[in-house]
């Protein structure tokens, strides 16, 4: 099995962090094979930020990701920009504050997560990233509950350890409800807001 | 009646906080809404003040506000002199 | 050969990008100095090399350009250190002088190159391999060196540690020619033993200062070196030189000289054909690729099986000097080689030249910015079963 | 509501800017946009023929300042905007020639280039914007940064003590000298508009926030604490001999106009020593073997 | 095409050599403008440059090193002028960044280098022909360039003309590849009335501003140029950038870019095929030469008629594009392709690729230092006939 | 006949020349074997370690200088010796590290890693010859070369505004800054000796004549003619500030040493901000992945 | 018929411009073709200096000089290093105060003159080497006087034309009455002083 | 008696007549001979003056005389100190 995923955001998001973790859980933490790559750029100076990984049981010969299987969106802008390219019957993870979903492709398995507030109460907005992995492991089950842990524990300085372990189980323990009461995409409340504000 | 006013284009403003800090005379906030890039465009909390200086229209790396004197009142038309 | 120093070897399993893979190959090889100047995509090297050298000793520079840069290493390398720069197209291109320098002197270093797309400023932040011949041609004269190309991450850590042996070896600046791609890839990385890791040892003067010519070709035609604060009052010289190190211009000396160097060279040809092979024995069609290409090109390899058409794959681990013989051997056996580069068909003349007419040889150019859709490369390999 | 629908008026530095590169690249808060309005108020202020003005930068950050001016533009190659409007000035001296990059680009693989071309009193106004950082590159210590900062490249602190750019240009012969911060709008317009009147090799350091690579690097918070910091440490002192005014980390940022003398610029002194030797194009020139036509005459 | 003014030529009969005579092309071909930096053999250009530019209102300046000089003259291009640089390996390689920056900005000008014996500092007042690959790959990148190569101090005056002719046609760094000994050999060199004299014009914006598209590609792939001070706001960079100029980082602007850049020369082929053919037709053996060398080959070539051999000699005197349809048409009617060089065998490399094994393709290599014997080529000849 | 057979004696200065290099391939009347003199002397008068002292120079005839020492000699690329020796000092800071070279060598196309040697406060000893004249290329005029002289490349007089080296390696931070001209030769001798002893960035100018290429193309005669002028023209001003040591064609020569201050050293400013990063060689470390093991971390 | 010829000297005697007014004499005053080159480098530095000067009828095909038919000696140097290399039964012109001729092949045709000294009666020393041409001219033949005497019209600055006219003719005017009385080699007369100053 | 003198290697010499005009003493004088390659080297012409002060030995550059002083008698021994 292989499954290609992108992550995608703003840059300071931590996007790409959330995606080495997930690559690092499955490449060192389970018996499997992991590429990540991301789009660099001068955009990436605050602007645009994107990462891609491919998960497989076999060597990863092809290390760009066109059609991902699972998109996890933290931005408007990712949103616009990647959705249409998600594999027919693909998943789409969205930061529900974030985002604001129009003409989402019906084919589509949707779970939104207030993931930027979610970290907000944890007390540090920087842990938004790790709640998203715990999002995306309990969602998507592409990776598992130990490994991701572990890969967390890898790549978080210690002094941020618990935070980011409280983290990531929040992320997770959403997912899990979620999944629980089953899907299903919710309207954007700000979205008044944003036209507002634009005029 | 303000002696000016401010002009934004919420959609270029990244949120910095520039323009509400060295305002002279505090016209502006940041308001809690995001524009389409996820960043808190300013907006005026007291406009009866504005001054029409456009110092925040300088500071606004983002070219997203800029500050216009009205007229002596001679003819309504709104512009920058 | 001698072994790593576990003091710079972080052995272990990772997960890290080609950057940082280079970086720590360079460490397992014992290089402990390094000047650089940054530039996109190549800077985490010296970035991680900055925070690791410290620990063991040894000194990051940053200098204030690419021309410092690339002749400050090979001051280290004189006062006795192995060292080495890291740098992308632009800067690359700034240090065309200071490899042809240090070719001159013979100085044992190692260049690394992440292409990214050029020309000029092009496209810092995407891949390319543009520069290969550059890395053979790009500085003026004629001077002969050894160019690897690493494919995967962890093949940025075991090829970076081959290329300061061979550097060691042949006295010759070897070019590591990795690209964005593979810079920025992450994947698992797995860094062995100290004791594991092999290394060939600086070959320093064996006779004493009076008797010692700093440019007396042992038997391999490679001199010896000794250093400065040695007491050998060693001359080195960009001009052409006798085996003294002694200026001496005249076309006698330049003959003498340069065919040396390139003959010390040639002369381990076989030794210099790293390459690796795949279902090339019986192949209609064989895909000669290098670098992140070679890997694409597995994908369409596995499309064209698929199509059940006969197709191997030679990876050029070492491009240059080019595996004229090896070449030379297949083209006859074969209906046609096809190459993909990252580039508008540049390793491909050395191709075509080599298979001298014995069978079709299809370039599979491509400009940069990202790789090649391994359909482009399955279209060249069905034209060539033909 | 006080806000006017976008389309009603412009922007008026719109004038001076491509306004269809706008969102720029650059991040929220940095302080490089600040600064091209005060370059651009300056530009219209002076009224200075805007069809010959061309603006040369490196690369950068900054240096994407030439690509949102709306005049003729050179986006060169990085350290080399100064040689590249060396050779625009000479081949056409009707030129306003402005040189706008970053610290690195300038001062670092510059460096030799600002040296010479103030030597030469090129007519030339500098501007660089000095947000004491590589940071287009992600943040890498330059020739700029405070001791003791944290960067890329620079994990332990950075050691490399740091460049006093006025006094390098005052000591090469650069015959305007001024140094403000990215908080300072008004007078680095007022000082941006003087240099761009006057005739020579003019240099301009801004000091300018880079909230992504240095400020934050260094909890020293965003863009806008960075410009309250400057507004803060700043002291003005027009006229202040340039061997006074190096940076010290946390200390005093010393702004003002430093120098301002005439001498005579390249294109000017060369008029005068070839004399009749140099005709203008148009008149007529005898068709004879000059000296020196062989390598012996 | 227009004519060559009168006030910048010197018509007349002199006795002068080819770094003389290089300069004197140049002005004849309308550039009154040059950056340069000091370095043997080739400073004599800008040293008469210095003294024959002011009486027509041109401007010499010595830059501080040669990555200004590369640089400052593409600003007098874009300042509307026609200039030019000079000179020799060490400087060359220094220019490499800036050749990939002319032409990725397609910036028509003219880059002379007169060739001393390399690597490195090598042998600064001796002839060689090492330096012929890198005019060609010189710089990080793709990119492609045109490349002529003078025998003789006349032909120093008349290709210089040609080379600023196709850099203007072709929106191309032209590369100029003398070598000491033509650069110092003094001979009788006629220049002709300035009426006589074509020039290929800017291809100035044929649109007002606002219609015109900076790189907007003409029929024939060039795009037209405007300056600054022109009112065009144009917007120039290294980037990857679109038709406006502007900065477009994408793999599918990249490949739209360089492939036109590209196709802009190699659909000029035919033109481009500039050589001079003797004795071609029937021949056993050609010897295929440039340069000096070209002309010392013919000293070899008498011999070998003495000796009753079918000798005929191809001259490049356009190598970059290399004449690759008129080599692959020649070498199956001849038994051999000879080719000396004053290196170590670089352009045979694309001599030997184009002869695709219809023929033998012999390399006389030399490291230079002085030009080939006769007999060496000779004896190669004689090879070739067997 | 009081001349001795050659054999019987040597030249004391012999004993630090490579003697199977003489005769140099300098011109008669050239000035650079004259300073020579006085670095050799100065070498063998501080008894610093000559088997741990190494000379670096660029490419020029005063860039030959290192080739007739006996000592470790780097004979490196045009401009470049200062980064050379940079990497030779780092590598092993036991080396004495003197960089030997000319005036265009080191100051126009190795300007930059003048100025950034300087800044960091490397520890190396740079004697520049300021013949005033690209001297191996056949006389082109110089940054250093004096308005309104004849050069190869200025054939109606040369118009570039001089550098003035004191004043800029001074405004670059170097600890000691001095000129003398090679008519000098004692207080040379003992200002190089003493500039040997000092830690840091050290800058000594020797205005020396090129008979050849300079002096007599400008009608000033032979090499003894200029040693002579220099004799006349130069006033000894220790301690000057270096901004007033600028040179006027003809005018005063104004000679000794400017500056002799006291700042940290490169490696020593390196060692004291790493402080428990930086670990000797010899020790052990501990076999961990570190801070900033991947992109994000 | 094509002759090659060699000038050497020390650098500042005009050795270059000797052969480049003889090249120039037959290339543009005659209708022959001349190329000439000349040896570079570092010791030109007030070292040696000579040139190669190739003259025929035909186009000149090889530029360079090994064994020349005539060679012209303005120093010792030059003497000892070049006199070895010139053909069987070829000619040597020698500046006699300069060059102290040692074991001399006797295949050679040798003819001294003491140029420097008639330059020096001149008023100027520089113009040795154009004395040196008038007496190439008359004694080799291989040139016309008159497009000699044209070619030194076109080198010389002005202010020094008639000086140089002066300098060409006594050269010629030495060698001619030098066949008149047939050649033979002189023994340099300066030779002891030389030794002495030696030890 | 002397108190130096000078040992001179002509063959080095250039004739640039530094030791000459350096002397303080006025020792030296170039000779009218010509060494191999052409230059007039010096020679004392009042050898009793000289010091061994080494003057010209620091001048000259060519490293063709240098100046040594006799020891006080005690040992006819010629060398530099
Ligand atoms: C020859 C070369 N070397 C390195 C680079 C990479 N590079 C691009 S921008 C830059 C530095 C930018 O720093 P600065 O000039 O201070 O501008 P900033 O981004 O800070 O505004 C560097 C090193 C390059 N493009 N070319
Ligand atoms: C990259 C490069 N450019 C140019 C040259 C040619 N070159 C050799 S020495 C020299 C200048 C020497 O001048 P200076 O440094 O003043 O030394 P001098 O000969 O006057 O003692 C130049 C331009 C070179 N060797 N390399
Ligand atoms: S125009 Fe002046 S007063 Fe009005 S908001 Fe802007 S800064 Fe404040
Ligand atoms: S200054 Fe500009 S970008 Fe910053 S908050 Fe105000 S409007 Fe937005
Ligand atoms: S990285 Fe720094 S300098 Fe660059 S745009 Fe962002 S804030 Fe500005
Ligand atoms: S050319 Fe000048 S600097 Fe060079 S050796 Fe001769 S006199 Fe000295
Ligand atoms: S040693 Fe002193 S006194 Fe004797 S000759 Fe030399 S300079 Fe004169
Ligand atoms: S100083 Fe030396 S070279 Fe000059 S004349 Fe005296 S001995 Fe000869
Ligand atoms: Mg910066
Ligand atoms: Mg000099």
């Amino acid at each position: 099995m292989l499954k290609e995923i992108r992550i995608a955001g703003f840059g300071g998001q931590g996007v790409i962090l959330s995606a080495h973790i997930t690559g690092r859980a499955v490449a060192l933490h389970e018996n499997g094979y992991a590429t990540m790559t991301q789009n660099y750029g001068p955009e990436a100076r605050g602007g645009a930020a994107s990462a891609a990984l491919v998960i497989s049981d076999q060597p990863v010969l092809f290390p760009y990701v066109a059609n991902p299987d699972i998109l996890v969106v933290l931005s408007q802008e990712a949103f616009t920009r990647f959705t249409p390219e998600v594999k027919e019957g693909g998943t789409l993870l969205v930061e529900e504050d974030l985002v604001h979903m129009e003409n989402l492709p019906q084919h589509l398995k949707v779970y939104s997560i207030p993931a930027t507030r979610i970290a907000e109460e944890l007390g540090k907005k920087m842990v938004l990233n790790v709640v998203m992995v715990g999002f995306f492991c309990s969602i998507t089950g592409a990776v598992s509950y130990d490994a991701c842990l572990a890969a967390v524990r890898d790549c978080v300085p210690a002094k941020f350890l618990d935070l980011n372990l409280k983290a990531f189980d929040r992320g997770f323990q959403f997912g899990k409800e979620l999944l629980e009461k089953g899907t299903k995409p919710e309207m954007d409340t700000e979205t008044e807001a944003i036209l507002e504000s634009a005029n | 009646m303000p002696k000016g006013s401010v002009a934004i284009t919420a959609e270029r403003c990244k949120g910095c906080g520039f323009c509400v800090e060295f305002c002279p005379t505090h016209v502006l906030e940041l308001s809690s809404a995001f524009n389409a890039k996820g960043y808190h465009p300013p907006h005026m909390i007291t406009a009866e003040k504005c001054s029409g200086c456009n110092l925040c229209g300088m500071y606004c790396p983002d070219f997203a506000i800029f500050g216009y004197k009205f007229p002596d009142l001679k003819g309504g038309k709104v512009g920058p002199a | 050969m001698t072994h790593a120093d576990p003091r710079c070897v972080l052995t272990g399993t990772h997960f890290i990008n080609g950057d940082a893979a280079c970086c720590e190959g360079a460490l397992a090889a014992g290089a402990r100095f390094a000047a650089g100047y940054p530039i996109t995509p190549s800077t985490e090297v010296v970035e991680r090399f900055a925070s690791r050298a410290p620990a063991v000793g040894g000194i990051f520079i940053q200098m204030e350009d690419e021309l410092a840069a690339s002749i400050a290493l090979q001051g280290m390398v004189w006062a006795g250190q192995k060292s080495f720069t890291v740098t992308s197209g632009p800067g690359f291109s700034l240090m065309m002088e200071h490899i042809g320098l240090a070719a001159m002197t013979e100085t044992p270093c190692v260049f690394v190159n992440v292409q990214r797309g050029g020309p000029s400023t092009g496209l810092p932040t995407l891949p390319a391999q543009g520069d290969m011949m550059q890395a053979r041609f790009g500085s003026h004269g004629d001077y002969s060196t050894i160019s690897l190309v690493p494919s995967t991450p962890q093949e940025c850590f075991d090829l970076t540690v081959t290329a300061f042996n061979l550097a060691e070896q042949f006295r010759v600046p070897v070019m590591f020619m990795m690209d964005e791609c593979v810079g920025h890839m992450t994947e698992k990385v797995v860094i062995p033993e100290a004791s594991e890791i092999e290394l060939y040892p600086r070959r320093r003067a064996s006779k004493p200062p009076g008797e010692f010519l700093l440019f007396e070709p042992g038997p391999d035609l490679v001199p010896e070196m000794a250093h400065a604060g040695e007491g050998y009052n060693v001359y080195v010289t960009g001009l052409t030189h006798d085996n003294k190190g002694y200026p001496l211009m005249n076309p006698k000396m330049q003959r003498e000289l340069v065919t040396r160097q390139f003959e010390k060279i040639s002369r381990a040809a076989d030794q210099l054909t790293i390459v690796e092979s795949e279902g090339v024995e019986g192949a209609d069609v064989v895909i000669v690729a290098y670098g992140i290409t070679a890997r694409v090109s597995r994908r369409a390899i596995q499309m064209a099986r698929d199509k059940g058409l006969k197709v191997g794959l030679l990876r050029l681990i070492c491009v240059w000097p080019f595996p004229e013989k090896l070449i030379r051997e297949l083209a006859p056996k074969v209906k046609a080689l096809v190459m993909p580069e990252l580039n508008m068909g540049q390793v491909v003349i050395e191709l075509e030249r080599c298979a001298g007419g014995k069978c079709k040889v299809i370039s599979v150019p491509h400009p940069g910015g990202t790789v090649h859709k391994p359909a482009e490369i399955l279209e060249a390999i069905e034209r060539g079963a033909q | 509501m006080s806000t006017t629908p976008e389309l009603a008026i412009l922007n008026p530095v719109e004038e001076v800017l491509r306004k269809d590169r706008i969102p720029t690249i650059w991040c929220p808060g940095c302080g490089i946009g600040t600064t091209v309005n005060s370059f651009a108020y300056a530009l219209m202020g002076t009224g200075i023929d805007l069809k010959k003005t061309a603006i040369v930068s490196g690369i950068g950050c900054s240096g994407r300042v030439s690509g949102y001016m709306a005049l003729d533009s050179f986006h060169t190659t990085h350290g080399r905007a100064i040689p590249f409007a060396t050779g625009l000035k000479l081949a056409n001296p009707e030129l306003n020639v402005i040189v706008y990059s970053g610290d690195g680009d300038l001062t670092s693989i510059g460096g030799n280039h600002l040296v010479h071309a103030a030597r030469r009193n090129m007519d030339l106004l500098v501007v660089c914007v000095n947000n004491m950082i590589y940071a287009m590159t992600g943040g890498q210590a330059a020739a700029t940064t405070p001791g003791n900062s944290m960067s890329t490249t620079t994990p332990y602190g950075s050691f490399e003590p740091e460049i006093c750019l006025p006094q390098l240009v005052d000591a090469c012969g650069a015959v305007f000298v001024a140094r403000w911060t990215a908080f300072h709008v008004k007078q680095l317009e007022r000082t941006m508009a003087k240099a761009l009147k006057k005739k020579g090799f003019r240099f301009i350091e801004v000091v300018t926030p880079c909230p992504t690579l240095y400020q934050r690097r260094n909890n020293m918070g965003d863009g806008l604490a960075a410009m309250v910091d400057y507004k803060t440490r700043s002291k003005i002192k027009n006229g202040a001999p340039t061997y006074e005014v190096a940076m010290q980390p946390g200390g005093d940022i010393i702004v003002g106009e430093f120098v301002d003398r005439e001498r005579e610029d390249y294109l000017s002194r060369m008029r005068r020593q070839l004399g009749s030797h140099y005709c203008e194009f148009p008149e007529q020139v005898e068709d004879q073997e000059p000296e020196g036509c062989c390598s012996e005459c």
